[in-house]
């Protein structure tokens, strides 16, 4: 097995090595993919049509936001995905989470800590989703930073306090309302009889004309998108750090 | 460094370097993905497959003019590569056409988070049902799981 | 309206996967009827799609998303591109998994107890997925809905029993390696020709005479091994019995009749719009005769390893690898009739697939005992069953008027205009070999108890004897049972238009 | 038309002659037309690119299916007798597959084109399948399936691939013509291996290499046998050759390829070595399934002369060996219906027990050896001036020889039947009197009997037929 | 966009992918695991891809890693290689 894996390996390694020969440069601005039309269209073009400076941004919500659609539910994907394959609903405590006593997280000072900077990751993240279109960041990376504070949350205070905050039921409506707010917003723009995800056919119900509509759709979007991603992340967490059965965390 | 060797990499070693990690670390984890016998190590492997090749697209999209792809309109903090006589113009004239060669391709970059996510996802996913294997096995070692089914042919 | 028609089809099961999960654990009938109505309204909307595409007006739909405007001749959006071969299996799919549902509604309290939600969304979301990528005409959009489709069934056969998570697993290993291998190739692709869609891949190709260069045979190779990887193609196959073997029955039905299939419309489509046939079937490429070779040993080998098994999912599991042989290797044949047969055989073997594992689950499901001899004496015991099934099963041996039947012939005319003998005769050697499995099946239904059976299983049968312990599936099984073989029927008889809508539509793409 | 019947689900018995008497006057109404010499077409639907289900009416379709549609009342008649004498069970799948199975026989006879050819002749492989295994103990089982697994077998791998190869060479057409749907151009060898893909796939014909499926199959009650053998299945496969021969090569190109002495070579050495088999044959129904085995070769090796008296023997032989074969067959049931013996050595003597039988049996093997004044005559007689035309002494003399190894397997059975008495056991002579079947079993084989001697008489009708296809 | 840096970085990188790889205790490959991922997302920051880098760092170094860990905690932390 081992001596055939090497092989195929080998192989595979050979192939993609002998391609590599005729590829341009790295770093060659001239290379086809840097100066085929599509991403110098997106370099030049993303300000004027969309108010949005960051390319990054445009690009993933704006331009190829039906990729961003079907990756949000890919998240969503796997935290259901997760809880049907972890969960099993007819135990004994089958519904409802089991409370335990000895569930006391970490230390004195790691609560004390986490208290201190929950807060402030938290306004961190939503300054990331809101604020992804001048600077890095956007609704992917704030929904986790976001998921990763209730993890610390349920790290520090204990998986069931985190529960009280963030229970299973509310994280997969969470996660079903962010990717409602997505599509919603795409289906908005069917209805307002563009394409779907067209978001210049909301420039009448958003101020601004339509690129500012672009602009602030795409913020709507990355907000649905922090939502699922949220709510998926901890529930990721805590059902793996639980084998599925909620009770106490790591 | 000697600047001679330093020309000499820049030239033959650096165009191709990041291929040939790339290559490198996907046979890493292919190796491992196929031949290792810890379920947990079988998806590290996943993961540095993945992750390798984010870092080829990632390269792809690099040039050696260009900065983040985020348009900046004081543009002078950001492009230590050029030098100030050009850099001054060159803020002159971002703000009315923008210098394609100042920003680095944008596309791979949006590519590349689609395909985190997808490889967090697979990751969690194949995560959760190591952790039934375990459950249900005890083990998460594949030669001691397929001893454990030998006897019992099928449940 | 029309215009919408292929993102309406993707909308609306993916909102009945949405409305399911709020819905809850609490309501599980109300998932049921949520699912079933999305996904019914969407089969609806794609057979529409089909009537539009076939009523001349428009050829090919075109759906750009975001409405953006190709510039200077390239899409900078993501486009869709439904023609009539991607209607035709969007409604193939749609119509599976309407259909399917309606089988499900008995089994899902059974055998996904508490998570009836999470099932059906998952089901819903494979179906959005398994759509997207016949319609999508993206190449990296077409790697992210692999990708959901590959989560989904992760999930999906996870749910079983412990035999399924470990086939899971391997599923994800497997799956993961073959879409990281489409992912490269696409990636080869992009950074000799910039772009990323189908079309305007093809027309840089073209343009800029790339063909020779050794990236781009290399992206060829990568895509072909990773599509290969998720069809399970012969040698590749390792994962795919065990996983749609031990997954909740259910589930087999979806995947079985679903997945290969859209993963061998997958590698058409690459074959023909992103290479194009001068270059797949060019003469200086050595790949063609290998892969028919290949596909020659992927039947042999599939036929005669289901004929070894005695459990009646292997063996419809094994005869898929082989159907997967079939179509490969008619695809590769040459351009023609070849494509245009294992396209056919696409349609064909999804209506077959369906039929028969429908009818193993229902039998298996009754008789408590998946081994061969389950099936003993069940012509008089579940009749109404054993027609459907046999109505399968003569399309798997290849009779007329079976749709099996006609797919063959294709294929194997195929052969013969190829001069590819070893193929034809690959073809006729595995529907013999099918011959014996099903008329095996045939003779202990037919015969009912024979030596070897326990007694209390199975009362002594002859129409003396009326007490039947095993009685028919409920209308809720019966129903799809038979208008899969149903479909197999009207496959049949209507193959000529079909493929006549086939050929037509690949020679406009080829020119 | 004939489809029509296909439809027809319930098959209790009034139904049955109902439609055998509709068919047979169906095809009475027919009559007349192609004797004039016309060809009647009715076309179905195209179900594959230029092929239609088309079915053709012809002079040798007609005969056949003449033979086929009258033979199948008395056959009715007689299973009634069998099957009520027995109290057999299931008789209703019984009469449901017996209707389809003639019905896919005249399919089969009218059928238009390579393809509709096939359909019917797989329909009959599979609608008769529950018939051979009608009894359904183990030994059923394992007759029935080599029988399906010959018959399927066989037509899966050889016949598919050459109709698919005619399919590509012809140009996307199956129609049968008077001449040649395969033109000149494919080679010699390509053309051999077609033809004996052809002739070897049709293995209901029962050519040597594939013959065994015929003895094994005689586990099926006797009804069944006898319209296996003698009307529907086996005569659908040389019928099959036939039209193979004259329909889709032509016997023109056959004799520019030159490839048609390997076929009668096997049908020579079928003759003798299953005439040789039956002899040793103690068991009366598998005797007279071997003795079937060479009488079909005789067809196929009139057929691969080439000539039009062959060609003429064998469809003639077609008509005479149907009813012969039927009437010894019908004897075999009857003495098993009413003493349940089976095998030949127990049949000493039973002429005084059943004398009206064991008379018909005297004839019907008359008949099969081809003395005059029974129609076997007919047909050997033109078969043996067939293989003159073709200075082929070899086979004339295979003729000879094997209508005496007939005499010598068929003889001996009536006459030991009149001429000795039985062993006696403990004074039973005296208790020895009239002791037929049941009259539904007697009376069509007094009637298949008597056919066979008025074919002799009477053998314009076939002459007639025959002759639209040969003339040409 | 300094390649020395980038050099480096990717010898380092495939330094912790084998040493993650080669480690019997699961924990610790898990550690050696998120090191990889902070490495690769100081690659993409080098290489001006400040979004990627920041999903990275985000996603690789820390939510998968914690999963990854939570895994381990909750299955056998020692593996036979």
């Amino acid at each position: 097995m081992k001596i055939f894996g090497l092989i195929a390996v080998l192989v595979v390694g050979a192939l993609l090595l002998s391609a590599t020969s005729d590829f341009p440069d790295w770093r060659d601005k001239d290379s086809p993919a840097n100066k085929s039309p599509v991403s110098s269209f997106y370099i030049e073009k993303t300000e004027k049509l969309t108010k949005v400076p960051n390319m990054v941004t445009a690009v993933l919500a704006d331009y190829r936001g039906y990729d961003t659609m079907f990756e949000t539910v890919v998240i969503f994907i796997a935290g259901i995905g997760i809880i049907a394959v972890l969960r099993n609903f007819d135990g004994p405590n089958s519904s409802s989470i089991k409370r335990e006593n000895n569930d006391e997280g970490g230390g004195l000072l790691a609560r004390f800590t986490c208290s201190l900077i929950l807060p402030f990751i938290q306004i961190f993240a939503l300054y990331v989703v809101a604020h992804g279109h001048h600077s890095p960041g956007g609704g992917f990376q704030g929904g986790v930073m976001l998921g990763a504070s209730y993890i610390l949350a349920a790290l520090a205070f204990g998986l069931s306090k985190a529960k009280d905050i963030f229970s299973e039921r509310r994280t997969m409506i969470f996660a079903a309302v962010g990717i409602f707010i997505y599509v919603g917003w795409g289906v908005l723009c069917l209805l307002f009889g563009k394409e779907f995800l067209n978001y210049e056919a909301l420039d009448s119900i958003l101020p601004g004309d339509a690129k500012m509509a672009r602009s602030h759709s795409m913020l709507i979007v990355e907000i649905g998108v922090a939502f699922t991603v949220t709510a998926i992340m901890f529930s990721m967490y805590s059902n793996l750090s639980t084998r599925g059965r909620l009770s106490k965390g790591l | 460094m000697d600047p001679i060797i330093a020309t000499f990499i820049e030239e033959n070693i650096v165009p191709n370097f990041n291929y040939w990690i790339y290559v490198i670390l996907m046979m890493i984890g292919l190796y491992a993905m196929i031949t290792k016998n810890n379920l947990i190590k079988k998806l590290i492997g996943m993961a540095i497959f993945q992750t390798a090749i984010i870092l080829f697209y990632v390269s792809v999209g690099v040039k050696d003019t260009a900065n983040i792809p985020i348009i900046s309109h004081h543009g002078s903090e950001h492009h230590q590569m050029t030098d100030l006589s050009s850099e001054t113009d060159s803020t002159k004239e971002i703000h009315n056409t923008i210098d394609k060669d100042k920003y680095a391709n944008p596309l791979p970059h949006v590519l590349m988070l689609t395909a985190i996510v997808v490889g967090v996802s697979t990751l969690g996913l194949a995560l959760a049902i190591s952790q039934k294997i375990y459950k249900s096995f005890g083990t998460l070692e594949e030669d001691e799981i397929l001893n454990k089914l030998r006897p019992g042919g099928h449940d | 309206m029309t215009e919408h028609f292929p993102v309406l089809i993707l909308l609306v099961p993916l909102f009945g996967a949405l409305i399911v999960v709020l819905l809850g654990r609490e309501r599980p009938d109300q998932c049921w009827v949520t699912s079933l109505i999305s996904l019914g309204v969407s089969s609806l909307i794609s057979f529409f799609t089909i009537i539009a595409v076939l009523s001349g007006k428009v050829q090919t739909l075109r759906y750009r998303m975001g409405g953006w405007p190709e510039s200077d001749g390239y899409e900078v959006g993501i486009e869709l591109r439904v023609d009539i071969l991607a209607a035709l299996v969007v409604f193939a799919v749609t119509f599976v998994g309407f259909v399917n549902t309606i089988y499900s509604k008995t089994r899902a309290g059974a055998e996904v107890r508490g998570k009836i939600p999470f099932f059906y969304a998952l089901i819903q979301l494979l179906i959005v997925g398994l759509c997207g990528i016949v319609m999508t005409n993206d190449a990296f959009n077409l790697y992210v809905l692999i990708e959901i489709t590959s989560l989904t069934s992760y999930a999906l056969i996870a749910m079983g029993n412990r035999r399924a998570a470990l086939s899971s697993f391997n599923y994800v290993i497997m799956g993961t390696i073959g879409a990281s291998f489409y992912l490269i190739g696409v990636g080869y692709l992009y950074i000799k020709t910039g772009t990323l869609n189908i079309d305007d891949i093809r027309m840089v190709l073209g343009q800029n005479d790339l063909w020779e260069h050794q990236s781009i045979i290399v992206a060829f190779i990568f895509i072909m091994l990773g599509v290969w990887t998720k069809m399970a193609f012969f040698p590749l196959h390792g994962w795919l019995p065990n996983a749609y073997a031990y997954a909740p029955s259910m589930t087999g039905t979806f995947m079985a009749p679903l997945m290969t299939k859209v993963m061998v419309y997958v590698m058409i489509r690459v074959m023909v719009w992103v290479f194009g046939n001068e270059f797949v079937y060019s003469s200086q490429h050595v790949w063609g005769e290998i892969v028919i070779w290949m596909s020659v040993l992927a039947i042999v080998a599939g036929s005669l390893l289901a004929l070894a098994r005695t459990d009646i999912k292997k063996i419809l599991t094994y005869l898929i690898v082989a159907e997967v042989g079939y179509m490969v290797g008619g695809s590769w044949l040459a351009e023609g009739i070849g494509q245009a047969g294992a396209f056919y055989h696409i349609l064909s073997d999804a209506a077959m697939t369906f039929c028969l594992f429908i009818a193993a689950s229902i039998i298996v499901l009754r008789v408590g005992d998946s081994r061969v001899n389950a099936f003993d004496g069940l012509f008089r015991k579940m009749p109404l069953t054993m027609i459907g099934f046999t109505v399968g099963a003569l399309s798997m041996i290849g009779l007329p008027p079976t749709c099996g039947f006609f797919s063959k012939w294709y294929l194997i005319s195929a052969g013969i205009e190829a001069g590819h003998w070893g193929y034809a005769c690959a073809l006729i050697f595995s529907s013999l070999v099918n011959a014996v499995i099903f008329f095996r099946i045939f003779e202990r239904a037919y015969f009912g108890k024979i030596s070897g059976v326990k007694e209390d299983h199975f009362p002594s049968d002859s129409d003396a004897n009326p007490d039947i312990r095993i009685k028919e599936v409920p209308w809720s099984m019966l129903v799809p049972l038979f208008i899969a073989s149903g479909s197999v029927i009207l496959l049949g008889i209507m193959n000529r238009g079909l493929f006549e809508w086939i050929q037509t539509a690949l020679k406009i793409m080829n020119t | 038309m004939i489809l029509l019947f296909r439809k027809r689900p319930d098959a209790r018995e009034g139904v049955t002659f109902l439609a055998a008497f509709l068919k047979l006057g169906m095809i009475f109404m027919m009559l007349p037309l192609v004797k004039e010499g016309k060809i009647l077409h009715f076309r179905f639907g195209e179900i594959l690119p230029g092929i239609p289900i088309e079915f053709r009416v012809d002079g040798l379709g007609m005969l056949f299916a003449l033979v086929a549609s009258s033979l199948w009342i008395l056959t009715t008649l007689y299973s009634l007798g069998y099957m009520r004498g027995l109290k057999e069970h299931d008789q209703t799948r019984f009469f449901v597959c017996f209707a389809l199975s003639l019905s896919a026989t005249i399919g089969v006879a009218f059928a238009g084109n390579l393809l509709t050819l096939y359909i019917f002749y797989e329909i009959l492989s599979l609608s008769t399948y529950p018939l051979v295994t009608h009894n359904g103990d183990k030994e059923a089982r394992s007759g029935g399936r080599t029988y399906l697994s010959h018959l399927l077998g066989t037509s899966v791998a050889f016949v598919l691939p050459a109709m698919i190869y005619c399919y590509v060479k012809s140009g996307g057409d199956l129609n049968f013509t008077d001449g040649s749907l395969l033109s000149t151009n494919i080679g010699s060898d390509a053309g051999l291996i077609v033809l004996l893909a052809f002739t070897l796939g049709f293995a209901k014909s029962g050519l040597m290499p594939f013959h065994s499926w015929l003895p094994n199959a005689m586990v099926a009650p006797t009804p069944v046998s006898a319209l296996l053998h003698a009307v529907a299945v086996v005569k659908v496969g040389v019928f099959c050759v036939i039209r193979v021969f004259t329909g889709v090569f032509g016997t023109d190109l056959i004799e520019e390829l030159d490839i048609a002495t390997v076929i009668s070579y096997v049908a020579a050495f079928t003759i003798v070595v299953s005439s040789l088999i039956a002899l040793t044959q103690d068991n009366l129904k598998r005797r007279l399934a071997f003795s079937t085995v060479g009488q079909l070769a005789y067809i196929v090796l009139g057929v691969s002369f080439l000539t039009s008296n062959g060609v003429t023997g064998s469809a003639m032989h077609i008509a005479m060996h149907a009813f012969g074969k039927i009437t010894l067959f019908f004897c075999a049931g009857a003495i098993f219906v009413a003493t349940g013996k089976k095998y030949v050595s127990q049949m000493v003597g039973l002429g005084r027990q059943m004398p009206v039988t064991m008379l018909a049996f005297l004839l019907g093997s008359l008949s099969i050896i081809g003395l005059p004044p029974f129609g076997g005559a007919w047909s050997k007689w033109y078969l043996f001036l067939g293989a003159l035309e073709a200075d082929q002494l070899a086979m004339a003399v295979v003729l000879i020889i094997s209508s005496i190894l007939n005499i010598a397997y068929l003889l001996p059975i009536p006459i030991n039947a009149f001429f000795r008495r039985p062993p006696q056991e403990d004074g039973q002579v005296e208790t020895i009197k009239i002791k037929e079947a049941p009259m539904a079993c007697v009376v069509p084989l007094s009637i298949t009997a008597v056919g066979g001697l008025l074919l002799f008489i009477f053998p314009e009708l076939g002459f007639e037929l025959v002759q639209l296809i040969t003339k040409k | 966009m300094i390649w020395q840096f980038d050099i480096i970085i990717l010898i380092f990188l495939v330094i912790a992918a084998i040493i993650s790889l080669r480690l019997k205790d699961l924990l610790g490959a898990s550690m050696v695991f998120g090191i990889y991922s902070f490495l690769i997302c100081l690659l993409w920051a080098e290489m001006g891809a400040v979004d990627v880098a920041f999903t990275e760092a985000a996603v690789g170094a820390g939510v998968s890693t914690v999963i990854m860990i939570a895994t381990v905690f909750s299955t056998k932390r020692r593996s036979k290689d």
